[in-house]
């Protein structure tokens, strides 16, 4: 049995390793590609929200007026 | 029955009477594991010991001990069963057991509740900063090192101490405690060694939450002050577009390469995937909040009543604690050490303490990488470069619990 | 089959035919049963008599009464069954029966869902007020009287009264009405008497709606308006770690007393330990909301499906009712009588109103005893002073229930 | 075992190993359905195609295919069966199967989780605009056409197509896509023809992702320009009186004529109900979100799990994909032929436009008449108008549903 | 299996017409009935909401001290 | 049965009055020994919402302007 935990050592940590570095891999790969042929567009600040708004726009009034 | 009769016979329906009379651990045991469910819930209150998990597993152990009351007994189906043909047909007409017993049976023997925790994982983690840097992968492979080292001391342990009786499948459960990953944990446990399930949940979650106390002195003992105060470049920015196609380039080398973790890793990318695809915001607000806690509570209360004292008070609970302890020790240690090499041989500048966090336990790791880094230089922020091999270390526990359920049967 | 045959077919698939071709009670009882779940429908939604209970009970009782229709049929699995030594597997390929039998089977006849409701009331209470002055736990042990004498006037029905026929598990089940607590009277009447549960459970939240028509006149019999106007010291402050004591001190009592109120009591004392420890706060908001009313509408609808004909349209159902009604009025009387008492020993005044409270039915019968103080009054505020008796009552119908569970069997 | 031979055992356990070596369908098959499954992924995220549907059921194709994984596997309970007199347990020790396979088997063959998604779905739907004009209940009518004209024609290509196999069960299960209903489609084609179920499923909800593009060709080509210019009065108040008494009419009208319709419409009624009735805005608000959500993610993956290569990836697919677009286009054209006619004959003006949003597809269709008659008139909004004819389509297709229920196995 | 189809379409469709003509009927005598015997009282506008009412004040007293 | 029912009231009134009081003695001596030795620590007033600050903030502008 202590042969086997060795076995299962030995393929555990090259099974983890080999896939973690095929992500590696394939992430670097895809990443290059997104960013050469879908790169992002530049997003607009989202509006701010209503209530935020009806405050923002208290504050205006109260500026304007004053 | 007269009024005395009655009550004698109520007295023997007591938890005290129940306690003093039924056998070995049956009796003094249950109050010994209530006391141990009021140290978890005293952890958990107090000391903040994952309060989330540890606060059900602790009222799970208290009730599931109590004589007499049968909470944790496994579901029945009672009715009407008839066959024709081949085809057997079982009306049932009533549902006996206890309810936790209920929530163990169906929820934790199927696996059904640590892959629907995990999914509410994924759609709660940003594996934006691993994507920004997938060196950091590697990490999060390392520390997966203690896994082995653990399962490897675990069936040392089972062979030269005698009171110690750990077999294969009991080692590949305990090693998993090394992941820093609750269900996961749990998940294989609840496969390979259910009997075990209680200490092994236990284990996994106090160390995850001791974090702050094992990580630290071993993180400073392998690196100098030097390595400590290396700032690293800032990350660039993640496009949407990648964090799309992220979960399903992981699953799909799941699904080519290693379809044992598939239940695993397909929940947990599909968790990540309903949050990042920006379409599916109700189901991912579901995965995270309604759903995760009703199964957190149900799966708290369903490990608590694995830890019975005939299961929980022996040698076995105390290797277990040992060797978990062996197994975040001994991964924090290993991704320390590989990112120093990864320093050595990499251009851009990689400081050696994010090493630490691979072992997942998100986000506490990635913290107290941050934190031991401040220690040294105030001004160094490592917290988001942390975060990366604290996210590959979830994947990378997944997989190893993969290759345990494909290899631990083959070998066992 | 020509275009008249399938029309005379489809006829005969009628609700129409259906209450005029089945036998008896299964045939026009059913459309009773339909006309009484209208009913409770309008005193749910026009009367507001417990709505959120009553709605899905209404619309139950309405579905599993529809002939042909089968949406109370019980769960059957069909599959294929296997033995091998004397481990058996049954795969499921099919499951059939009627989607409110499910939850009737897998819910009700569990006790898995009263107990959820039960977890999500304990995270809702607050029990300071009681903590506060705990004297006024014995207000809330008094009322349990009329659960006791609910139980002998059940014997007295089923022997005397012929067309009535109640066995000492009826007179249990009856009995707990009187505790005036929903989820107690549904796990006790699904352990003791499941034929009995759709009466009790009727008769339980609908008397919970009357409790400001039932409880106000014995209320102003037995007490003078100088008794009516005592005013109360004001409660003390109460600490969050008495708090956090508190379901832990109950639920170890009840352990080593009577294990079999402890999954009531259990339930309810881990739902009110995830509120007050101030560190599970997802999980004691999800209990109160997400998880409790996805089981209220399930269990809802199971205890309307109880309703139906055979078991509900017959001399019983009339003596659950009458009973139900005894059981509330002795444990109202009950408790202001033993307020009285103790106003007379304690140095510290106690105004009797608040032991009608003590038959819990939370917030109501608080609210009630607060109203009828101001009638005497205006400037008398009682509703936290009868908060204390009114979270002791559940407490106490718990218990009460417990007392049932353990030794109905024994007698009955 | 050594180093090598381990690593030949998990090579075999690969996807890779299990696509190239498993027989037939079963190898390779299963591949080309993990395409298919991301098919629907990006179809739903970059196409918006009903994602909240799609993207579970591309997840649960995807991970029901993967090989040797098992993760929709039949439910097995394992555990130790009993029998004494006609009475018999079975006591549930472990539960076997995959999780997906959980799904399907308890929530999907029980009926259970359309039917609380049709819950939901009344609980989301105003019937108000339909109150204010009834007469729009036939256009919901006669959209249904399209069920039956689909079955007609499923049962033409299954007598004279070589290699498509329908059967009366198979034509019911596919008709019924023409009502544009997610949840009755699912709900009939497990209750009649359970194989095609992922075909039916995934037809159904593309085709009302396809809404837009399918209705607008059939609406122009029948109507006149004139005609989608005309202007509807505008709609009266609808108390809160009618709205409460509208689903407890629907619900009695369906219990006295079509029982087997009673599921379905009850259930949506209850939801309706439960938002309607004010008194139990916790329920709806449940029946919306949490509840719908959590059933929405299993019954997606569920759904996604019976797209398996053997029962995918044959003639018959294509079939079902043909009939189903035949039956929403049919059910379009009755609508609005059905409105032209009823503008002839009424005295108030109907534009025919809204008769298209009596298929159902809420609120995508009434959205496209709106669309449409904008074309024509940019004054003229139609929205409110066509939410009539929109929400008697749900009405109409579980009606139909009903009638497919009882009479099919007649026939069949 | 062909004649059974055309039973399935007749049926079907008469069954869906003649329950929605049922439904349209009853709601409209229904409809009658409620808005003549049990109309509805008028109800005032919902108090808006608190964090509503503080914007207000707050613009309110902008307003007034300007 | 008449006689068991009279042995369930005595002995569940019994329990319930014994549990209940058990439960004063308890709880009275727990809370004297918590007051006592684990008194609570003074809270402070939790810090206003971020909405209400803003609200505040546009109500102080608003004030110091005019
Ligand atoms: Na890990
Ligand atoms: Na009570
Ligand atoms: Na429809």
């Amino acid at each position: 049995m202590i042969a086997n935990s060795v076995v299962i050592m030995v393929v555990g940590m090259a099974v983890v390793f080999s896939f973690l570095i095929l992500l590696v891999v394939l992430m670097s790969v895809l990443s290059g590609v997104v960013l050469k042929f879908f790169p992002e567009k530049e997003k607009e600040a989202p509006a701010p929200s209503s209530a935020q708004a009806e405050i923002a726009a208290a504050i205006a009034v109260a500026y304007s007026r004053s | 029955m007269g009024i005395l009769d009655t009550f004698v016979e109520l007295w023997k329906s007591t938890g005290i009477y129940g306690f003093l009379t039924l056998p070995g651990v049956d009796g003094w045991g249950r109050l010994i594991m209530i006391f141990i469910g009021g140290v978890l819930l005293y952890l958990a209150i107090k000391k903040g010991f994952e309060p989330l998990l540890l606060v059900p597993i602790g009222i799970g152990c208290i009730l599931s001990n109590i004589p007499f009351a049968g909470i944790a007994d496994h579901v029945s189906l009672v009715g009407l069963a008839s066959t024709q043909g081949h085809e057997s047909v079982f009306q049932i007409e009533n549902v006996a057991g206890g309810f936790i017993g209920m929530f163990y049976d169906l929820g934790i023997t199927s696996g059904l509740f640590p892959l629907l925790i995990f999914m509410g994982v994924g759609a709660m983690t940003d594996f934006g900063p691993l994507l920004a840097n997938p060196k950091t992968f590697l990490l999060g492979a390392a520390a997966q090192f203690g896994i082995f080292i653990a399962l490897f001391g675990a069936v040392l342990l089972g062979k030269y101490v005698p009171g110690i009786d750990f077999d294969l499948y009991a080692a590949g459960s305990i090693g998993i405690i090394g992941g820093a990953d609750g269900p996961t944990a749990i998940y294989v446990a609840s496969r390979l060694k259910p009997e075990l399930l209680g200490a092994i949940a236990v284990a996994a979650y106090s160390y995850m939450a001791l974090v702050p106390i094992i990580q630290p002195p071993i993180m400073k003992a392998l690196t100098s002050k030097e390595e400590r105060q290396i700032k690293m470049e800032q990350l660039r920015h993640v496009t949407k577009t990648e964090k799309i196609i992220f979960p399903l380039v992981v699953l799909g080398a799941c699904i080519l390469l290693l379809p044992s973790a598939t239940p695993l890793i397909g929940a947990l990318m599909f968790g990540n995937l309903a949050k990042e695809c920006g379409v599916t915001d109700r189901l991912s607000d579901t995965m995270q909040n309604a759903l995760m806690n009703i199964v957190t509570i149900m799966l708290g209360l369903a490990v608590g009543s694995k830890m019975s004292a005939d299961k929980f008070l022996n040698l076995n609970t105390l290797g277990i604690l040992v060797l978990g302890l062996v197994a975040f020790s001994i991964g924090t240690a290993a991704g320390v050490l590989l990112a120093k090499l990864m320093n050595k041989v990499s251009k851009h500048p990689i400081n050696p303490l994010i090493g630490a966090a691979g072992v997942s336990a998100v986000p506490m790791a990635a913290r107290v990488a941050n934190k031991v880094g401040q220690e040294a230089n105030p001004h160094n922020y490592l917290l988001m470069h942390a975060m990366g091999p604290n996210v590959a270390g979830v994947i990378g526990s997944a997989v190893a619990a993969g290759v345990l359920l494909a290899i631990v049967p083959l070998l066992g």
